[in-house]
């Protein structure tokens, strides 16, 4: 039901969830649609439909959703180097795309060129120049106006900080420091070549280029705030309306021209996504194929997963894959919380994950039980880790028993922490969003931790400020949900957000004696050329970051997508964790 | 010669959940052109539910009516208890109207007075709105009231109690009837403002040559304009004469009742007020016999207590001058005098 | 002399009311459900139930209950809850609890201060009278609807940092603040206008003229007439905040869990209507069957009490 | 007459100055900083500065209330220079998670919210009023219980039950509307059919509480007003009943309706949070409601909120000058 109810349909709940891009494994017996084997046709009317009220960004600058980046990639916008437009492994394949080639690095990856191809222009048939692009990455450092959206530009190219661990470049609208960034980024005199200076080596840099933050922006068609709302299309698409609440309609873009798009194949004439569904009805729709050539671009309601995924006349219309999000639970480790390996510990034993999973649509369609925040499907940088979920000791269901003799231990080894852990005055504090389906999980978490001798709170907060007070949160909680997908297949947007010094560490290890090695081995990776080696880094770092209980409990989720019998050329691209949207087409 | 308005035997009754309320028992009276009757009681005696009967403006579901009321009109006579509603909605405002006591309720606040009257006008006469108007000028005019034309669109709100009561007088005669009933007309007005009313109706009955129905619980009121008397008791008629007969020759004693605390001054002598002791009788469960018979003082002096157990007739003591009590006349002044 | 029966209007009342076949029925499932609520303790532990216990073995591997009627047993009168497994027949024990609680304490509280300042206002009129009613108009324009839900939750977390309650008693406490906060001004005009009617009368000012004071006036002589308006008010009201108090926690304002109350339940069911209805099906019922036998309750109290309509 | 308007006029703005400002107050004193909510990459305590600047949060509550009323009559401009935006008067503030001027949002969602309101109001109205009538003078018989069953089922399901029920039952379970349309908005002139599919059962809804207090309450006043002596008068001058019932008592009756009325529907102006959150319609209410649990966007959430309470004060003015048309005796004291 629609009724003011947060749209995320999963515990990731935090900020910017990014996008993965990976050589895919796919993991157990997952059916997949294939792409399908008939002719694509072109012409008619191409349906989407979703619950949410709009895309959350068109600005290509803020956005960051793997979802997104594939929609409108597909249609709209074009960038440097995209990934390869088919199912399976190969679908996480860099090519180029505006530029001619993928990127050439130099000076050990601290320099990096591309050069763009001839003929690619904006809807309004100026070309697309090497000045759009660097508009474009100027627009990232206006912090102030862009608050969405990736950050690496700021932390990659060769710019100095200011004091407070911000650029000295403050955006194409101040202009502060604006000669610094005109040095780190260099156009060619026929405005076609562009080479980024870095300031540190970058080996993975050309991944970054497959998000639209990475792509040109015509300054003079630069509205600010409002270009959020009707950027410039590049690709074979262009908006022709775009109301929030409503629809967007989306038409052939005159100026596209195939010539200078080897990957893009435009089937449909229109495309109109309906905007602010009931997820009654957008399920029904689905159910009863009432919009043939419609799809649903958010997935089921969990409770309507076995009536669709269950029905073998709807076999031709559903695809369950490993999305790329885990999902966690992370351990205040500073003092005066979670501080103790062994209340970790206990609390990773004592939770009831079968039951948490099956509220949440059980281990088909929700997820299953993951040893590592970097998820099999990033490939090479996955290994499986030792002990939590593989200990002996580990029971799906919750293990109170043992849960509460690593709580007898911790009484000696840590009588502080087993002292808040257990003392009814005191007692466990669980900060989470007020959404319903919290409220639900919460009744099961508390009966699961009580059974194990645990006293545990959960605090609602106003989930529309959630996010916004994360940082305050963080700070008093005990624990903290959340979930991330790597932004591309290396664990370098894994590790280092989720345990270092990155975005979203939740963990408050920093000041845990633990802590300093395993920044130190992080850093040390990060700028490792050889990538058979940094992947061995990668998994020791998991496992270091596993044994330390940081995280009480990962989910390696998945997800689902529906759509109507007239849809064809449907396919998983798994670097997106989405549809591969730009093959689809209506059948005759 | 048949009188203008002639009630026989009118039953009016109210059943409720507590039981029936009998608040008019056979009860008949007659009103003739030109003629004022005045109907005297206190509240409760059944003497406005007597009259409402006549006007057809009891709720025909809630009440039960029985007897006759007959209006001789001039191409015949009508039965108002057994006629249709529409019969007798037809002759309202036309061949009788009724004013109220209480002039500032009973006047519609949303509408102005010459609309008011108008519309009553307008209801049996062909004519513009300006014609109404014209005519309700007319009327206020003819009650009194100065500067009709402009007061004409006035509220009533606007106007004071008396100048109400005259324009309700106004409203009931635009359309010339022949019977006014007059419901306490005076009660919630000054003293002086009574009796320019009572003046205005007696000036305006010579005009037209109405039959008037005075209901009031007023004996000084009734002195001055009345030609005959019912004294009503109880929801039955206990007197019923001349004004000559019910004030100097009064045959019951609630009649006596009520001249004892009606003070005189004309009376020159030292006169002593008497309030009539007890509680008027609940009319739900009317006494047995008569149903003064618990109040009256004289009860006592008739044989076999016949009061107790036998409603009294209402017998004619001579020349039309009626009275329902046990006692006879001579007996009752007697005793009056030994009290004295 | 024929007897005159005097019975007091608190008499006439009674005798009014029991013979209103309708009002005495109502007036016995209103008793039947307070009970229920109020001894949901005790009657959760006749039948062996918790309210916070999550029977997971009644759920399936995608978490809905198994059995027909979602799960509906002789262990679990209205079968158990999808996706947690608690007792339904529990929790909205429990839930109309705290529904009767917040509808009663709220009624009685903006009848109270209602009472008190329209008295007030409707007797010593003036100065008084145009500040309560100037305070009363601002109240009316504010969208109390709204504002209740965009300040509760900081509301909350100012009535926490109190430290006197925390939690969902913060968040009731809030609740019911914030409706008598916006329901006093509805019943305190009432009572405006009739204590200004009242002072008019004759034994107010008989009263005032023997130099009563006017505590004793408004004690003795008012609170005695007003005490029916009262009692329809309430009567009437608290069906009202009933349903409001679900409106509220459906729309996530209110009550967290553990507990749960109509409106919670309710927002939860109906995610699974297609999947379950009966757990939509059930509380919708329990809910209407309350307030319809409160309602009915009301109009009964109102009739014996309004001397007006017959 | 005029001297009554003027007073209540210059009542109604001296109370719409207050309840704006109390409204800026009190989302002042709420413990959440909206230039934090718009600071998330690389968030730096000079960029919330910088934020809070941009939001105009800078300055005093006073000022900021007197640059809102400032820009209501002359329009406002956000941001720095560069990226500058303008709002035509009537500026309400600007959305910076919406993009977009308030007072274009706002413009976006009131006809939702006005069909809503004006489509429920006249349904009830004249269902409300037409059995209220009639069970009056049926009183006691088959027509009066009917009319008084209505009333119980109107008054006890509290409207998000019925919504649901609605929503799920009939909406869904017989695809009354194509599913894509649902809350779709129509111009009521040129596409009537559009608008009723969107409209009418939410507007029904809505409408079915209302319409059964209003039924209980037309009874109640059409019993009373019966018994005045005023209609005992119009009967004596010889009216038939229908004049009666239409031009003396409905009068009186409904005289008092005409402020309720006002005054609910002024209520629902200001948005139907419910009835909209479970229909899809993108009205004030959702918009408000939306503002407040996901977004946290103050200056929508000043501005609803601001909204609505114009809309209740404004329609007070209206029912009281109303009111005085109809009753001479508030018109002339």
């Amino acid at each position: 039901m629609s009724v003011m109810k947060i749209t995320a349909r999963r515990l990731i709940a935090t900020t910017s969830v990014a996008a993965l891009a990976a050589s895919v494994v796919l993991v157990g017996g997952m059916n997949s649609a294939s792409a399908a084997t008939a002719k694509p046709v072109t012409g008619g009317t191409l349906n989407y439909y979703t619950h949410a009220e709009q895309f959350p960004n068109l600005d290509p600058q803020r956005i960051y959703t793997g979802r997104d980046i594939a929609f409108l990639s597909s249609y709209l916008m074009r960038t440097l180097v995209s990934y390869k437009p088919v199912p399976g492994k190969d679908g996480a394949t860099l090519v180029a795309d505006m530029a001619t080639n993928t990127g050439v690095p130099s000076n050990k990856a601290k320099t990096w060129k591309f050069t763009l191809r001839p003929g690619v222009s904006w809807e309004d048939g100026k070309p697309v120049t090497c000045a759009d692009v660097k508009y474009g990455w100027s627009r990232t450092f206006a912090t102030d106006v862009y608050v969405e959206g990736p950050a690496y530009p700021i932390a990659w190219l060769d710019i100095p900080k200011d004091k407070d661990g911000s650029s000295a470049y403050k955006g194409p609208y101040k202009k502060t420091g604006q000669a610094l960034f005109d040095k780190s980024i260099n156009c060619s005199a026929d405005n076609r070549t562009i080479t980024f200076n870095l300031a540190r080596t970058v080996p993975d840099f050309n991944y970054y280029l497959t998000y639209l933050a990475g792509g040109p922006v015509p300054k003079a068609k630069d509205t600010g705030d409002k270009y959020d709302l009707r950027p410039m299309a590049s690709g074979p698409y262009m908006i022709k309306k775009y109301a929030i609440n409503d629809e967007m309609v989306l038409v052939r873009n005159p100026k596209w021209k195939k010539s200078s798009d080897p990957i893009r194949t435009p089937y449909p004439d229109d495309i109109v996504v309906t905007f602010g569904m009931d997820e009654d009805v957008r399920d029904q729709i689905d159910l009863e194929d009432q919009i043939p050539n419609g799809i649903n671009m958010d997935g089921l309601q969990p409770s309507n997963n076995v009536a669709f995924f269950e029905d073998p006349t709807k076999k031709n219309r559903r695809m369950n894959n490993y999305d790329p999000y885990t999902s966690y639970l992370a351990a205040n480790n500073s003092a005066g919380h979670l501080d103790c390996l062994d209340v970790r510990k206990a609390v990773f034993f004592a939770f009831d994950n079968q039951s948490l999973i099956d509220l949440s649509g059980g281990t088909t369609y929700y997820g299953e039980m993951g040893d590592n925040p970097v998820k099999p499907v990033i490939g090479m940088d996955y290994a499986p880790t030792k002990g939590n979920i593989h200990d002996p000791n580990f029971k799906i269901g919750g293990n109170p028993e043992y849960a509460k003799t690593l709580l007898e231990k911790a009484k000696t080894s840590c009588p502080d922490a087993y002292d808040r852990a257990t003392n009814p005055a005191k007692g466990l504090k669980y900060y989470r969003a007020d959404t319903a389906t919290n409220k639900k999980a919460a009744v099961l978490v508390e009966a699961a931790l009580k059974k194990a001798g645990f006293v545990i709170e959960t605090v609602y907060k106003p989930s529309g400020t959630y996010n916004a007070n994360l940082e305050t949160y963080k700070k008093e909680t005990d624990f903290l949900s959340s979930g991330w997908g790597a932004d591309w297949a290396n664990a370098s947007t894994v590790i280092p957000e989720l345990w270092g010094d990155g975005c979203c560490n939740y963990t408050q290890n920093q000041k845990t004696p633990e802590y300093a090695p395993f920044i130190k081995k992080v850093n040390l990776a990060l700028v490792e050329l050889d990538r058979k080696k940094q992947a061995k880094m990668w998994q020791e770092l998991s496992q270091y970051g596993m044994d330390q209980y940081w995280y009480i409990r990962t989910v390696f989720g998945k997800s689902q997508q529906t759509w109507g019998s007239k849809i064809g050329g449907v396919y998983y691209w798994e670097p997106q964790g989405s549809f591969g949207f730009g093959q689809i087409y209506i059948k005759p | 010669m048949s009188k203008f308005l002639e009630v026989t035997n009118l039953n009016v009754s109210f059943p409720t959940e507590d039981g029936e309320v009998r608040a008019s028992n056979e009860v008949s009276y007659s009103v003739g052109l030109g003629e004022t009757l005045a109907i005297v009681g206190e509240s409760g005696s059944g003497k406005s539910v007597s009259n409402l009967a006549v006007m057809g403006l009891h709720n025909p579901v809630r009440t039960k009516i029985t007897g006759s009321a007959v209006l001789n009109l001039a191409d015949g006579p009508v039965d108002v208890i057994s006629a249709s509603a529409d019969t007798v909605r037809r002759l309202r405002g036309k061949s009788m109207s009724m004013i109220f006591q209480d002039p500032m309720s009973a006047l519609h606040p949303f509408f102005t007075i010459g609309d008011q009257i108008a519309e009553a006008w307008h209801l049996y006469n062909k004519g513009s709105k300006k014609d109404g108007i014209k005519k309700a000028t007319e009327m206020l005019d003819l009650v009194g009231i100065p500067d009709a034309a402009s007061r004409a669109h006035d509220y009533p709100h606007q106007f004071s109690g008396g100048m109400r009561q005259r324009a309700m007088i106004a409203m009931a005669l635009v359309n010339n009837p022949s019977l006014l009933i007059a419901d306490e007309p005076t009660t919630a007005l000054d003293v002086t403002v009574q009796s320019q009313i009572l003046q205005l109706l007696k000036d305006l009955q010579k005009e037209f040559n109405m039959a008037i129905i005075l209901i009031t619980h007023d004996l000084g009121v009734v002195a001055e304009v009345a030609d005959r008397i019912c004294v009503m008791y109880g929801g039955r008629i206990v007197e019923d004469g001349t004004v000559d007969d019910i004030f100097y020759r009064p045959e019951h004693p609630y009649t006596l009742g009520l001249l004892n605390s009606v003070p005189r001054i004309t009376a020159g002598e030292s006169h002593r007020l008497r309030a009539i002791p007890g509680q008027p009788p609940s009319l739900i469960s009317l006494p047995s016999g008569c149903a003064f018979q618990p109040r009256c003082e004289y009860s006592t002096k008739v044989s076999s207590g016949a009061c107790a157990s036998t409603v009294p007739s209402l017998s004619d003591k001579g020349s039309g001058h009626l009275s329902r009590c046990h006692l006879d006349a001579a007996d009752l002044n007697n005793l009056v005098k030994d009290k004295a | 002399m024929s007897e005159v029966i005097l019975r007091t209007p608190q008499q006439i009342a009674w005798a009014r009311f029991r013979r209103n076949k309708t009002g005495i029925a109502s007036a016995i499932v209103v008793l039947f459900f307070l009970f229920l609520a109020y001894g949901a303790p005790l009657i959760t532990r006749l039948f062996g139930l918790s309210s916070t216990e999550t029977y997971l073995d009644g759920l399936d591997p995608q978490g809905m209950p198994i059995g027909a009627g979602g799960g509906i047993s002789w262990q679990h009168p209205f079968g158990l809850e999808p996706g947690a497994g608690r007792d339904v027949f529990s929790m909205l024990l429990y839930g109309s609890r705290i529904s009767f609680s917040v509808a009663i304490i709220t009624s009685v509280a903006s009848i109270g201060i209602g009472m008190i300042l329209g008295i007030t206002a409707g007797y010593f009129r003036g100065r008084v009278d145009a500040l309560i009613g100037r305070f009363s108009d601002l109240l009316f324009a504010f969208p109390s609807f709204f504002m209740i839900i965009a300040l509760s939750i900081p509301m909350v977390e100012r009535v926490e940092s109190l430290g006197i309650v925390r939690d969902n008693g913060a968040r009731l406490t809030v609740l019911i603040i914030f409706f008598v906060f916006f329901g006093w001004p509805g019943f305190a005009r009432l009572v405006r206008s009739q204590a200004m009617s009242l002072r008019e009368r004759d034994f107010i000012m008989a009263a005032q003229s023997q130099g009563a004071s006017n505590w004793r006036i408004i004690t003795k002589e008012m609170l005695p007439n007003l005490w029916p308006t009262a009692i329809v008010f309430l009567s009437l009201s608290l069906p009202g905040y009933l349903a409001a108090e679900a409106v509220f926690s459906f729309l996530g304002v209110g009550i967290n869990p553990p507990a749960s109350t109509f409106g919670l339940v309710l927002s939860d069911a109906i995610k699974y209507w297609r999947a379950d209805p009966a757990y939509l099906m059930i509380p919708c019922a329990m809910l209407i069957s309350i307030v319809l036998a409160l309602n009915l309750l009301g109009d009964a109290v109102r009739d014996a009490l309004d001397t007006k309509s017959e | 007459m005029l001297t009554f308007v003027a007073r209540r006029l210059a009542y109604t703005i001296i109370l719409l100055a207050i309840v704006s400002l109390t409204i800026f107050f009190i989302f002042d004193l709420i413990p959440v900083d909206p230039a934090r909510l718009v600071c998330s990459k690389q968030c730096t305590p000079s960029l919330v500065e910088a934020n809070r600047h941009r939001l105009g949060l800078d300055v005093s509550v006073l000022e900021q209330w007197w640059r809102f009323i400032v820009g209501l009559f002359a329009g406002r401009t956000f941001g720095e220079e560069g990226i500058a935006i303008t709002c035509a008067a009537p500026a309400l503030g600007y959305s910076f998670s919406r993009h977009e001027c308030v007072t274009t949002i706002v413009a976006e969602a009131f006809p939702f919210t006005l069909s809503l309101a004006l489509g429920a109001f006249v349904l009830w109205l004249s269902v409300g009023i037409s059995l209220g009538v009639l069970s009056a003078r049926k009183k006691g018989k088959f027509a009066d219980r009917a009319a008084s069953v209505f009333v119980l089922v109107g008054t006890s399901l509290p409207t998000f039950i019925t919504g649901i029920l609605v929503v799920l039952f009939i909406v869904l379970q017989f695809n009354l509307v194509n599913p894509l349309e649902l809350g779709n908005w129509h111009n009521p002139f040129t596409e009537p059919l559009g608008w009723l599919q969107t409209f009418f059962f939410p507007c029904a809804t809505l409408a079915l509480a209302y319409a059964a207090t209003y039924t209980r309450f037309t009874r109640s006043n059409v019993i009373e007003t019966s018994s005045e002596d005023f209609i005992r008068t119009a009967r004596a001058k010889g009216l038939t009943e229908k004049v009666i019932l239409r031009k003396h008592t409905l009068r009186a009756a409904l005289a008092p309706i005409v402020t309720i009325a006002g005054l609910d529907f002024a209520g629902l102006l200001g948005g139907a949070i419910i009835t909209e959150g479970i229909f899809g319609l993108n009205g004030l209410g959702r918009l408000s409601i939306k503002a407040v649990t996901q977004t946290y966007d103050l200056p929508i959430i000043v501005a609803t909120t601001l909204i609505a309470s114009a809309f209740v004060l404004i329609m007070n003015l209206i029912v009281d000058i109303a009111y005085a048309f109809i009753d001479p005796r508030v018109r002339t004291s």
